[in-house]
């Protein structure tokens, strides 16, 4: 595993009307890691994902993508250069099937002039097709979006965002609203998909578990900052951690 | 100088007053059911129609022309009753949840409906009958004579502003109103019975309409094509103030109104696109108007 | 059954072909049809994207004045007023665009209502450019290079007219069909996801914008040379809502509707003048009544058919 | 060669679609009759409806037009110009339709007018007398008895000139549209060629329906003139009347109101207000009264819609005794025999007409002389509103720019000389 840093975060700050989200964070994630960050809600892992995908533009602090600064990119700009993200609450074109949402992205990916052909054109729809089965969603192709339970639409959500081809993907507690049953098989078809596309990856999760099973690396976040982070055994083994955090 | 501010302001407030009436409607109907309502306009030149007939009826019946006021009063009174809860509960709740294209569509067509009953009902030629703006007699400020019912006119669109907010903060439904304006999800979760609140806001709308006509009638009269000349002035003015916004409403009518004096006075060719170029100036600098939010909720 | 909705189309067609022998009157009608069938269809790319204008008749008279103008400058062939009128009405379209696909929802209807009352105003303010409220009279082109006297020409703008719509719907048809396209309602589905999978939701808003501006100024063009004499009025504002109540009346389903609309409404106009002149009660309750009853317009009778057989 | 194979066959095309034309007697005179029933222009579509409705029996009772009775198809203009047109193609194309009497609006004369060409229907235009439709001379079948613009508002400018002559400062109020700013260009030009030391101290142009005028009102006091000369009319002009009396106007100003005549009835006019009736009206006419069908027609308007006749009914009432008196002409030009519409069109476009008001004298361009009647409001004991008094009466050949110039080059030819050979006001009892 080459160790060569693919995201930067250096010194983040942000506040919304002197409410402090996120103070002062250093963090950076190597090439082909997997990365999790855990910690008690409000301390900052989601804006932590908006500010690392322009969603959010920090007061203060430096977000390098391979040594690009890209905090003052537009999320689209951001997500042409690599970054693609799932979200807590899926993001789904509800109105659409579950192919075509995936057309899209795919499209997206394909850029401007694949705009101009029609979307099921039979290249995209196979390949669309072959992503679907890898992830085991071939079954609910035309369905619509809306019709989806809620892991599934995780699913198609983790999905969409790796139809872009990401050197990184974002994960915002993939397991969330996930059935503790489902939890695990969802993770293993997602890591699966993402040893083959060689998507380095950084997901927050409050499941210690899938945490402890998956991550090569776990950040602590507390109230803005990282609190402490190093590998599973390592951070799990830590009191002030399992006091904050696991809560035991 | 002065000479000069005192008409520019008297005439700036009488223009704002009578588009103010319908626009803080318009507003508050958009701010708390978040319908468009296209068939606004309709209800200020019914009103009107009402108004200028029980006037007419009131003097040929040969009662005591003081009465007039009363009829001025009452014709919105009655359009209120009458369409408000009607329209609201048939049209307009059906609109709800549905996509803005479909609740702007719903509401032309019962624009289309209205302009055509009222040329059924109340015929193609003008009426009006101007005994209360005669009651009142004149002023001479200067060497300029006003009509005291246009001071009057102003002094009234100041009490509904005073007295919408005084609703909105202090009365119970008031309170309601604006919960239900800040939070939808919040107050149907807390069990707020807005179908009511709905009801109430919406034939107040219509009130509010129909009083802008019934007062404009003694002076203009009611004529056909009023409507459609209304309700663009209206949106005008609303999208200025930030749809939504009663005190927005409110400046937005004065600066509207000043816009058509000064036009007037120094620049008569613009006096027809004044309004829709401070539309468009306002919109293109704040596009949510001057005190709007992205999602227009406060009032 | 799909066959038999084809069927039912060809039929239609022939029977518009065949109008100018069986029922001349109705010829003229049906070309104002198409026109406005036209600024429906450009009306109906946007509310793809859930965006409603209440402007686009601006575009209609853009179209419409153009050639009125380029024919005063002596431009006297009609190929050329199209091209020219179609491409003024998307440079129109192309400058408001920029400014109104910044907004959402009622804002951007709010914007495109102004903009719209703007040029209305100045059309009609403008009496030595424009004629005013009495409008440019527009004299009969060349069609083709063939010189036709009026009623020539007019039968040959309602043929024309007749391909144009064809192709026009068709290629709206692929654009909806094309990522592009899709892209229109995912804007209005969720357009957080689709400027997180590297869409710009504006330059897809952009791109609808200058091609409904330039179908609407075709529109504007065949409109105005049917008339012979371009007007204000155009432009007016209850024109631009009445070009999104024949849109959302025919239905947003397929490129088809907005005709099926335009000519609805045509032909209950002309039947409802006869029997009385309330038009406008008669108009609204038919609207009312379709988005109640058809919420996806004359066209979804179809799809459903066609989705019935299938 | 496709295309010259092409323009053969749109050319017969062109020839199925022409509409037959009847030689024999008819059972009815089918006559499409273009009003506005809807809008804020019902103000005076409605009394030209009503007007046409009394013709039509009147004329029918009488045996119709050689026996054959007008049969009226009445299309509202309310609803938008396309419509309009459809429903003149639509008239157009049956061949019971022999004339149209349209329209009232110019925009819509203007944009009938390719139509009107195109088709070959004798079409009367009754009531929109914007100068620049019949202005290209080419006209063969658009026809308007009722005269044009430019004579009615230079009679204005002249009359105010020999009853005021130490007129100094005039303001305009008119409405925006293109018949205000041809009133307020004309008006103004005919002052200024008699006297350029006038000085113009306001232009208003409140917009078209606008209800309150009180600021236009304000401006006017505030520029002090002598003179106010106004076009507006329907429901604005009864507004502005409402309101600018009780604020004085009237009487600190010499008001013009070019359309006054139609408020006459609603006895809000004070008295000495300029007023006529674009054209030879029949209020205290003595020519248009000395004629017993006006009286009769009058009479019988009176009874059956409980007022007078205004200036539209009787252009209405023109516009039928022109089409009528036409009919009569062109079967005598051939011989008895029901004449076919280009016959009648051929009657039409020359002679001189009688009308209920007066004669009409139809020049080469189609374009009918008709003298104008101006006067002042006057209390009079017969009647409960003041009336027209103070009269004068412009010969039409006088006041009308002659076939072929520009009208408002004319207009700004109008010369003291003019203004001395005409009659005095007063002069016409």
């Amino acid at each position: 595993m080459s160790k060569r840093p693919l995201l930067e975060a250096k010194d983040l700050h942000i506040s919304f009307s002197g409410m402090t989200a996120v103070a002062g964070v250093d963090l950076t994630i190597h090439e082909g890691e997997f990365v999790a960050i855990i910690g008690p809600n409000g301390s900052g892992k989601t804006t932590f994902l908006n500010l690392c995908t322009g969603y959010l533009k920090p007061n203060k602090g430096e977000v390098y993508l391979d040594g690009t600064p890209i905090v003052a990119m537009a999320p689209r700009k951001i997500a042409h250069h690599g970054i693609a993200r799932a979200f807590q609450i899926p993001q789904l074109f509800l109105d659409q099937t579950v192919l075509d949402n995936l057309l899209i992205a795919m499209a997206a990916k394909q850029g401007i002039w694949s705009w101009f052909q029609n979307l099921r054109t039979a290249r995209r729809r196979a390949e669309a097709m072959a992503m679907l089965t890898m992830v085991g969603l071939q079954d609910e192709a035309d369905q619509f979006a809306s019709a989806l339970p809620e892991g599934k639409r995780k699913l198609l959500d983790i999905v969409l965002a790796l139809a872009l081809k990401p050197r990184l993907i974002l994960l915002d507690e993939p397991t969330s609203g996930v059935s503790t049953i489902e939890r695990f098989s969802l993770m293993e078809t997602l890591m699966k998909a993402l040893r083959e596309a060689k998507v380095t990856a950084l997901f927050v999760e409050h499941d210690m578990e899938v945490v402890q099973r998956y991550a090569d690396r776990v950040a602590v976040w507390d109230s803005g900052r990282v609190l402490t982070e190093g590998p599973p055994a390592e951070v799990f083994s830590n009191e002030e951690v399992l006091r904050k955090v696991v809560g035991v | 100088m002065l000479g000069m501010i005192i008409p520019l302001v008297v005439d700036g407030l009488t223009n704002a007053a009578l588009i103010f009436f319908v626009a803080v409607g318009l507003t508050l109907v958009f701010s708390v059911l978040r319908v468009l309502n296209v068939a606004h306009g309709s209800f200020y030149s019914i009103g009107a129609y009402i108004a200028a007939s029980l006037c007419l009826w009131v003097v040929s019946a040969g009662l005591n022309p003081w009465l007039t006021f009363v009829a001025l009063l009452a014709s919105a009174v009655i359009l209120a009753a009458a369409l408000g809860p009607l329209v609201e509960a048939t049209l307009i709740q059906w609109t709800f949840g549905k996509p803005e294209s479909v609740q702007i569509l719903a509401t032309f067509g019962l624009f289309l409906i209205l302009e055509d009953l009222q040329r059924i009902v109340f015929g193609v030629t003008s009426i009006a009958e101007d005994t209360p703006m005669l009651l009142l007699g004149v002023t001479s400020i200067g060497d300029m004579v006003y009509l005291n019912y246009q001071l009057l006119l102003i002094l009234a669109a100041i009490v509904v502003v005073v007295a919408l907010r005084m609703m909105l903060v202090k009365s119970r439904i008031g309170k309601l109103l604006s919960a239900v304006v800040f939070d939808r999800e919040m107050a149907l979760s807390v069990g707020i019975n807005t179908k009511r609140l709905f009801l109430f806001a919406f034939t107040l709308g219509v009130f509010l309409a129909a009083l802008g006509g019934a007062l404009a009638a003694p002076t203009s009269g009611a004529a056909p094509g009023l409507g459609a000349e209304t309700i663009v002035l209206a949106f005008a003015v609303a999208a200025i103030g930030g749809l939504g916004q009663i005190e927005g409403a409110a400046l937005a009518a004065v600066i509207v109104g000043l816009a058509r004096v000064f036009a007037i006075y120094f620049a008569p060719q613009l006096e027809a696109v004044a309004p829709y170029i401070v539309m468009l100036v306002v919109l293109l600098i704040r596009p949510y108007g001057l005190f709007g939010s992205d999602q227009a909720r406060r009032i | 059954m799909r066959p038999f909705i084809y069927l039912l189309a060809a039929l239609a067609i022939v029977g518009m072909a065949a109008v100018p022998f069986t029922a001349p009157w109705l010829q003229f009608v049906l070309t104002l049809g198409i026109a406005n069938g036209m600024v429906a269809l450009g009306v109906a790319i946007l509310l793809r994207a859930g965006l409603i204008s209440i402007g686009h008749a601006m575009f209609f008279a853009i179209g419409a004045y153009c050639i009125a103008f380029l024919s005063r400058m002596g431009i006297n062939e009609f190929a050329a007023l199209l091209v020219l009128g179609v491409t003024g009405s998307a440079v129109a379209g192309l400058i408001v665009g920029a400014f109104v696909v910044r907004y959402r929802a009622i804002f951007f209807a709010m914007l495109n209502l102004a903009i719209s009352m703007v040029v209305y105003s100045l059309i009609a303010k403008m009496h030595g450019v424009t004629g005013g409220t009495d409008g440019m009279p527009l004299h009969t082109p060349t069609f083709f290079g063939v010189l036709l006297d009026k009623p020539g020409f007019d039968l040959a703008l309602y043929y024309f007219a007749i391909v144009l719509m064809l192709i026009i719907g068709y290629l709206v048809h692929r654009y909806w069909k094309s990522p592009l396209g899709y892209a229109l309602s995912a804007i209005e589905s969720n357009e957080l996801r689709l400027e997180y999978l590297g869409v710009s939701a504006r330059s897809v808003l952009l791109i609808a914008y200058v091609v409904s501006a330039a179908i609407s100024g075709l529109g504007g063009v065949i409109a105005g040379s049917a008339i012979g004499h371009i007007l204000p009025d155009f432009g007016y504002w209850t024109s631009s809502a009445q070009f999104v109540l024949i849109a959302v009346l025919g239905g947003i389903g397929g490129a088809a509707g907005p005709f099926l609309g335009a000519f609805f409404l045509e032909m209950l106009h002309s039947a409802s003048v006869n029997i009385t002149d309330a038009w406008n009660l008669i108009t609204g309750i038919a609207l009312i009544v379709v988005i109640v009853f058809l919420p996806s317009g004359l066209y979804g009778l179809f799809r459903k058919r066609r989705r019935s057989g299938s | 060669m496709k295309m010259t194979w092409m323009t053969a066959l749109l050319v017969s095309l062109g020839a199925v679609m022409s509409p037959l034309q009847a030689q024999e007697k008819p059972a009815s005179v089918g006559v499409g009759v273009f009003t506005f029933t809807s809008g804020p222009a019902a103000a005076y579509g409605m009394p030209g409806k009503n007007a046409a409705d009394l013709m039509i029996d009147q004329i029918n009772k009488d045996g119709g037009i050689a026996g054959v009775p007008i049969k009226a198809t009445f299309v509202d203009e309310g609803q938008g110009t396309e419509g309009v047109i459809a429903e003149y193609r639509r008239l157009a194309s049956n061949a019971e339709s022999q004339v149209m009497i349209a329209a009232l609006s110019s925009s819509n004369c203007l944009a009938l007018k390719p139509a009107v060409e195109q088709l070959k229907v004798p079409t009367v235009a009754w009531n929109c007398d914007a100068h620049q439709l019949l202005a290209d001379g080419k006209s063969n079948y658009y026809f308007r008895p009722s005269g044009n613009t430019v004579s009615e508002f230079a009679a204005y400018a002249l009359y105010l000139l020999q009853q005021k002559p130490d007129v100094k400062r005039v303001a305009m109020v008119n409405p925006d549209y293109a018949m205000g700013h041809d009133a307020a260009q004309i008006f103004s030009a005919a002052l200024k060629a008699i006297r350029p030391d006038i000085e113009i101290v306001a232009d208003l142009f409140p917009k078209l329906g606008t209800a309150n005028f009180q600021t236009e009102i304000s401006r006017l006091q505030s520029a002090r003139p002598d003179v106010v000369f106004s076009a507006l009319w329907g429901a604005d002009l009864t507004n502005f009347v409402r309101q600018a009396s009780p604020r004085g106007l009237f009487s600190r100003s010499q008001v013009i109101l070019a359309l006054g005549e139609t408020v006459l009835q609603q006895k809000s006019l004070p008295e000495g207000v300029i007023v006529g009736v674009l054209g030879d009206g029949w209020w205290m006419s003595p020519d248009a009264l000395a004629k017993p069908e006006t009286k009769r027609f009058v009479d019988a308007y009176k009874a059956r819609f409980g007022e007078y006749p205004v200036f539209p009914s009787m252009k209405m009432a023109s516009a039928f005794s022109y089409m009528t008196e036409a009919y009569k002409k062109a079967m005598s030009d051939n011989g008895g025999k029901w004449p076919t519409r280009d016959e009648l069109a051929k009657a039409m476009s020359s002679g001189k007409f009688e009308t209920l008001t007066g004669t009409s004298t139809i020049r080469e361009d189609n374009e009918g002389v008709v003298d104008q009647v101006i006067g002042m409001t006057v209390n009079s004991s017969e009647y409960d509103f003041p009336v027209i008094g103070n009269m004068v009466r412009y010969s039409g050949e006088a006041l009308t720019p002659p076939q072929g110039s520009d009208p408002m080059q004319w207009v700004k030819s109008i010369n003291a000389d003019l203004l001395a050979s005409l009659p005095k006001p007063g002069s016409y009892k």
